[in-house]
């Protein structure tokens, strides 16, 4: 089986380009690629487009700012779609004045929308959001008598995941609760390169146990190099 | 009578709620209290919707996991029996009705059923994370809540004035004055905790309150 | 954690009515749980809808019939959804005769539509079968100018999968391809049997390595009992 | 020239199209035979549509195991760096376009990249399996087919009579007389394999070709 690149983190993100979008996993910074952010962060790149379930912590303190939370306070983004932005005041400051619009979707319809994306639905049907502001500028489907948003598929130029686990055929399994959106972002970029904690030889993995399979990943990229 | 904040007995309460095998999702706030006075012989299994099922203690220095927090970012545990998966499949199953309880914090409630929870409009946008799907989905929403906010207004109102979190989705609310549920667009009192009486409550909150032929006052064990 | 019941086949498909649906996981009969279903055949249960990958294999000699095919040898079925029953020459028997009736789904579509219906979607969009056949009846939703079917959920009043390990709290692991629409079948069932190879205690089975959480799974029966 | 039906040509020519790297599902048949042919320093990964990536050669006593199959239910081993997934995740990788390719057998391909394979009305009804979604989803769709039936009628024709597997899926068409692609409504000739002719090629399809100003002779290696 053919290995996937392995690469440098600085050399990862020299793909990106000023206004692309990212899928970047991560839960409350619990799964967040780190140093692929931090690559990021030195590329100066701007005016992307930022999809997270959240934008982690920033309460004041940039010493204290977790997952993303750094590349929110680099204003690196002109638009964030997420599920929860209440924890970094950067990102509330960033809406408030307009500097960055935000577009919030719930958790729930943001996984089915990025899986959509990854798996080439057209679309999704869920009641979650009927009935309040998620339905504005939304198609309301009824069907048996219950309504419906049709919900649309989101995909990335860019998916920024982080894995516990590598093998060099791009197989991938997570740790704990910083699997959260990883699997399902890394079938929806363009381009997926993926932060391992440990990078292991082909065969390593035992395949009923892999959890993204590697005809999802492009580059690999070890932690912390 | 006079009115002190208990979210003691709110948490004690919804927690009598539960039987053996139910699984649950406990919101962040007020709700996680339930998980501590869940009876010992009533196994309920937690989600948390980040990831995984069988959410378990606060860890010690041995079992800390950077990787292992609850949905409010707090480390905890997974108990024997638990697993974890991507969110999809975690909202999966909150969306799938595969949930017996979910118990959410409440900004306003109303007595359609509608509840208010993730903004206040120029105040605050935190955003909704996971809550619009838990009361969509879940076998039974449990709102869980305060009777009053600091100023005094009754938290179950009419009609909710603020952005609707879910319409139609409450079926019961345990404030500390008493459990309701919801039917024909009415608040139905089940339950009244003493000192309050069921007439007091139905003074003191503005909402329309029916009470029930069967209410009863529950009686909380230390 | 709560121990979900252990049960024997006969018990398990006593709860099973006539005229029910069945979820029955398995591919060309990889998969198939064959002690639920040699209970089922010999529970006598009629007028039942089964949805399932395939019809297995049949060509004439009925103790070569693989998988689900001895079942539909006994006529338990007034309805089969499946993407393929070219190898069943008794499902064709009895589509031909109108003895029964056959709902063709593509694979992939037949897949997505049991996992909306496990994971409370009211539906999807599927770019498959458009100008086919199987656009037949459906709405047609054109979003950005490409044009997709809205399929429709499929849940069933039980599900009957195969599994490799079940732990007494539900979780499952499977077996190579026997994997196949179990973990999708196991979350749209009203009730939920699991045959496993191999029962084992709570705490055995490593949480990252869980395929399908045991919140899904309602009974458990050993294989060959 | 006298047509001799010859699938070996079909398989070779096909496998010379990978690239090192590519992701290819082959279709029950006539395409399996593709995998025999592709160059040794070509690694590409074949998946199989009922939930594999890393499909190997048949299993010798020792490595057989009755839950492994392909997806014409065959005996089959898994290659290092393989992995299993559910239905849903198998098709997510072909309907999402992840495939660089997929190989699929044919009654009739018509000049407008339609492909009908999956049954013929009153005669044959065995299901689309996943043929529909292989078509639909890979980013390349490879039809591979004898040239002509057992009647002698092309299978390359102007417009399918059976019913649609797939509308305009099609991108190249390999026959034991050569490789065609599919442009502007017209088969196009890219290349013959001899002793087949392009104009005895265009003389003897039902279908209309334009020989491509480039085309020309692909010369088998043995």
């Amino acid at each position: 089986m053919k290995e996937k690149p392995v690469i440098k983190a600085a050399d990862a993100v020299a793909r990106i380009s000023d206004g692309d979008s990212l899928l970047v996993s991560g839960f409350m910074g619990v799964g967040t690629p780190v140093t692929l952010m931090k690559a990021l962060r030195e590329s100066g790149r701007r005016d992307m487009t930022l999809i997270c379930s959240d934008n982690a912590l920033y309460m004041g303190d940039p010493e204290k700012a977790t997952g993303v939370a750094p590349n929110v306070l680099a204003k690196q983004f002109k638009k964030y779609v997420a599920s929860h932005i209440g924890l970094n005041k950067e990102t509330q400051r960033q809406m408030l004045s307009g500097e960055a619009e935000v577009e919030l979707v719930p958790q729930g319809t943001l996984a089915e929308r990025i899986r959509a994306g990854g798996t080439g639905l057209g679309g999704l049907l869920t009641p979650t959001g009927v009935g309040t502001a998620v339905e504005d500028g939304k198609q309301v489907i009824t069907l048996e008598g219950r309504e419906y948003l049709l919900e649309l598929p989101i995909r990335g130029d860019f998916t920024l995941i982080r894995a516990a686990k590598a093998d060099k055929a791009g197989n991938l399994t997570f740790s704990a609760s910083a699997r959260n959106f990883a699997p399902l972002m890394a079938m929806a970029g363009d381009t997926v390169i993926v932060e391992a904690d440990e990078i292991v030889e082909i065969g390593t993995l035992d395949p009923e146990t892999v959890v993204t399979p590697g005809i999802f990943v492009d580059y690999i990229v070890q932690r912390g190099e | 009578m006079e009115y002190k904040e208990d979210k003691t007995k709110i948490a004690k309460r919804i927690a009598g709620i539960f039987k053996d095998g139910d699984y649950v999702n406990l919101g962040i706030g007020l709700p996680t209290l339930v998980g501590n006075y869940v009876p010992d012989d009533v196994h309920i299994t937690l989600q948390s919707e980040n990831g995984f099922l069988g959410l378990g203690q606060e860890p010690d220095d041995e079992s800390f996991n950077p990787d292992l927090v609850n949905a409010g970012g707090v480390p905890v545990t997974i108990l024997n029996g638990g697993s974890y998966f991507d969110s999809a499949t975690s909202f999966g199953i909150i969306r799938g009705g595969h949930l017996d309880y979910t118990v959410l914090g409440v900004l306003e409630a109303d007595q359609k059923g509608n509840l208010a929870n993730y903004m206040i409009p120029g105040k605050m946008v935190p955003g909704m994370g996971g809550a619009m799907d838990l009361l969509t989905g879940a076998k039974k929403v449990i709102a869980s809540t305060v009777h009053f906010d600091k100023r005094g207004n009754s938290k179950m109102v009419r009609s909710c004035s603020l952005p609707l979190t879910a319409k139609g989705e409450v079926d019961i609310i345990v404030t500390d004055l008493g459990l309701f549920e919801i039917a024909d667009g009415k608040f139905v009192l089940k339950e009244f905790f003493a000192p309050a009486t069921p007439e007091w409550i139905v003074e003191n909150t503005s909402a329309d309150i029916e009470i029930d032929p069967g209410c009863r006052e529950y009686v909380f064990s230390d």
